[in-house]
């Protein structure tokens, strides 16, 4: 009874945060709304066991996702004169708002027939032993259908270009992003030097239990990106410059080996088919190659193209 | 009174979440307010998945949605970051935040018959 | 026990609450941005009651993930409220807080 | 024994986190606001993390606990400062340090 009045609280929450962040006058006031509705967002998921992707959620939503928001806010409003318009077009909120109604009738009704759930649980688990990890989410994700990651690997690096190519021309093939400074010694250069060493540890940690219990390479590779973002933001180091040739090795070597892997996969069987003698120690390399590539994209994501020096 | 499940309870919460980001989505003329719209949306459908899955709390959440959603969750993040990318550099060259077709809208004026 | 956990995590949502009425006043932006803050550490407290809750003592890693990352969104912000996004807040006398940036 | 040490503790934590959000909520300005959060958040998660501690399964969790603490402490206590520093000014007859909002949402900071 509690619990389930503790899940009402939340829902009720999620929703007029939601709501606030659609609604609300403000841009800036929209985005925090959102980042606090990736915090709730990754409590949500606790209560539906779903762990592994409480902490996906809470590393990107809760994290990455709010620099990207707010970075990008203030650059689009320095170059915008105009104040902020009404938030919503006039004359379409109604059909709008009923066509939305709508929608919401419709999928919850499909949630509520949905038939009996006949779960993959009883088949993850009787080929876990095979797997090579003991996290089921793991399994899936590297084994099972291993098809997934792989390909997701190569969606980032996709992203990545199309962040790439809105460089300008005389800006190519420099520094990624702002080029930060911080007063030495000041709270931002302290948090800089600080924060980093944790989170490395934290980030190596998730990977390395993720075989076993919650964790992986997103999650870990996420908090291995914002652990750089900081040293940026605070001024300790440079972003690289897209040229950069063990940049662009950190990027694919995830997708590679895990992409040569899969092929090697064929002598032994079938496409992306790992041994099960050796799976355990094949699924922690892969990972620990996906970490870094996930984390190096995630990064360059957040930084932007490059932007040359500041015109001034 | 029979206290309502978890999974029934969050999966209403993501139905509700998909129509308030699709209102967003369609309404707003401001670009980045839509791509915050979007990723409501992309919540919505995630936590109805997960929902879905979660059915049956004595067995356990299901392994393959979750790692369904991780990725999607991540995907949804490079998506954002293209997104905001080109924004900004809409933004730059045309001086607005919005689409051409809706920029007669950014003074505040009224829509053309 | 695992009643009282719930009930205390239900009271923590409570008080999210109340700073989510903040984050709608406003009316400075730094009300917003601390606002969250005290979200972020909510959400963390809830998570480790949650945990206790269940005995589910996995969920102290999505608390250590929250509170590793609960500064990053702050540090962007004092970052992009000021000058061209790449200075120290803390530092007046550098170009880059000056306000000939903002000039168009 | 150690249950009751945990209610008492994670209660008192709760306690001190209704009051951070009520000073939050009724404090008039932005700097008494940001004071009043700051304290009343750390204490919470403190509390409710020290009555937590008797709870734990094995050293490892333990550790983790204390690093949660620890995290949350170093992040509020360098956010307090550095978004101090971007609030307006306090009333001191300074001069604000940026007319403009550089996030253009038409919020100018209050003096």
């Amino acid at each position: 009874m509690i619990a389930s009045l503790f899940d009402l609280t939340l829902c009720l929450l999620i929703l007029a945060v939601a709501g606030a962040a659609v609604f609300g006058r403000a841009a800036f006031m929209a985005v925090v709304f959102f980042i606090v509705y990736g915090i709730l967002i990754a409590i949500a998921w606790l209560r539906l066991g779903a762990i592994d992707v409480a902490l996906a959620e809470a590393a990107i939503g809760a994290g990455l996702t709010g620099v990207l928001l707010l970075a990008a806010l203030s650059r689009i409003m320095r170059n915008i004169d105009a104040p902020e318009p009404a938030p919503v077009l006039e004359g379409k909120t109604i059909a709008t708002g009923l066509a939305s109604l709508v929608v919401t009738a419709l999928v919850a009704h499909a949630f509520l027939t949905l038939p009996e759930p006949r779960g993959l649980q009883s088949r993850v688990t009787a080929n876990l032993a095979d797997a090579g990890a003991e996290n089921p989410v793991t399994a899936v994700l590297l084994n099972f259908r291993g098809w997934d990651t792989l390909l997701e690997s190569i969606v980032l690096l996709a992203a990545l270009l199309g962040v790439w190519t809105l460089a300008r021309d005389d800006a190519w093939s420099g520094r990624a992003g702002l080029r930060h400074v911080t007063r030495p010694g000041g709270v931002l250069a302290q948090f800089g030097r600080i924060l980093p060493p944790i989170g490395l540890l934290v980030g190596i940690y998730l990977v390395w239990a993720g075989s076993k219990q919650p964790g992986g390479a997103f999650q870990g590779g996420t908090v291995l990106a914002a652990v750089w973002i900081v040293t940026i933001m605070a001024g300790l180091m440079q972003a690289p410059r897209v040229a950069d040739r063990a940049l662009r090795a950190a990027l694919v070597i995830g997708p590679v080996i895990f992409l040569a892997l899969a092929v090697a996969g064929v002598f032994a069987g079938a496409f992306l088919v790992f041994p099960p003698a050796h799976a355990g120690w094949l699924i922690l390399a892969v990972e620990a190659v996906l970490t870094l590539s996930i984390a190096a994209t995630l990064a360059m994501l957040i930084f932007g193209p490059p932007e040359g020096e500041e015109k001034r | 009174m029979i206290a309502p499940s978890a999974s029934l309870l969050y999966g209403l919460c993501g139905a509700v979440l998909i129509g308030l980001g699709l209102y967003g989505f369609v309404a707003h003329r401001r670009l980045i307010r839509r791509v915050l719209a979007f990723n409501v949306i992309g919540s919505g459908i995630f936590l109805l998945f997960g929902a879905s899955a979660y059915r049956d709390p004595a067995a356990g959440a299901d392994p393959v949605p979750q790692a369904m959603i991780i990725t999607g969750i991540v995907v949804a993040l490079a998506a954002t970051a293209l997104a905001l990318a080109l924004i900004v550099a809409h933004a730059r060259l045309a001086q607005s935040g919005a689409l051409p077709e809706d920029e007669t809208h950014e003074d505040g004026s009224e829509d053309a018959p | 026990m695992s009643s009282w956990y719930l009930l205390l995590a239900t009271g923590m949502l409570l008080t999210i609450g109340g700073a989510l009425w903040r984050v709608w006043r406003g009316p400075d932006q730094a009300d917003r941005m601390m606002a969250a803050q005290l979200v972020g550490s909510g959400g963390v407290a809830t998570i480790l009651l949650l945990a206790a809750a269940t005995q589910e003592w996995a969920m102290l890693d999505v608390a250590l993930v929250l509170a590793l990352l609960a500064a990053l969104a702050a540090i962007a912000f004092v970052k992009s409220v000021r000058g061209s996004g790449r200075g120290d807040p803390e530092d007046d006398a550098q170009p880059d807080a000056a306000q000939a940036d903002e000039a168009p | 024994m150690s249950d009751l040490f945990t209610i008492v503790m994670t209660a008192a934590g709760l306690i001190f986190f209704a009051a951070g959000t009520l000073g939050l909520i009724r404090f008039p300005d932005t700097h008494s606001r940001l004071h009043a959060l700051t304290k009343a958040d750390n204490l919470g998660l403190g509390l409710i993390a020290l009555g937590l501690t008797v709870q734990m399964p094995g050293l490892a969790d333990l550790f983790k606990l204390v690093l949660i603490w620890a995290l949350a402490i170093l992040a509020a206590g360098a956010t307090a400062q550095l978004v101090a520093r971007v609030a307006a000014p306090a009333d001191l007859g300074e001069e604000p340090r940026s007319p403009t909002d550089a996030t253009g949402d038409g919020e100018t900071r209050r003096r």
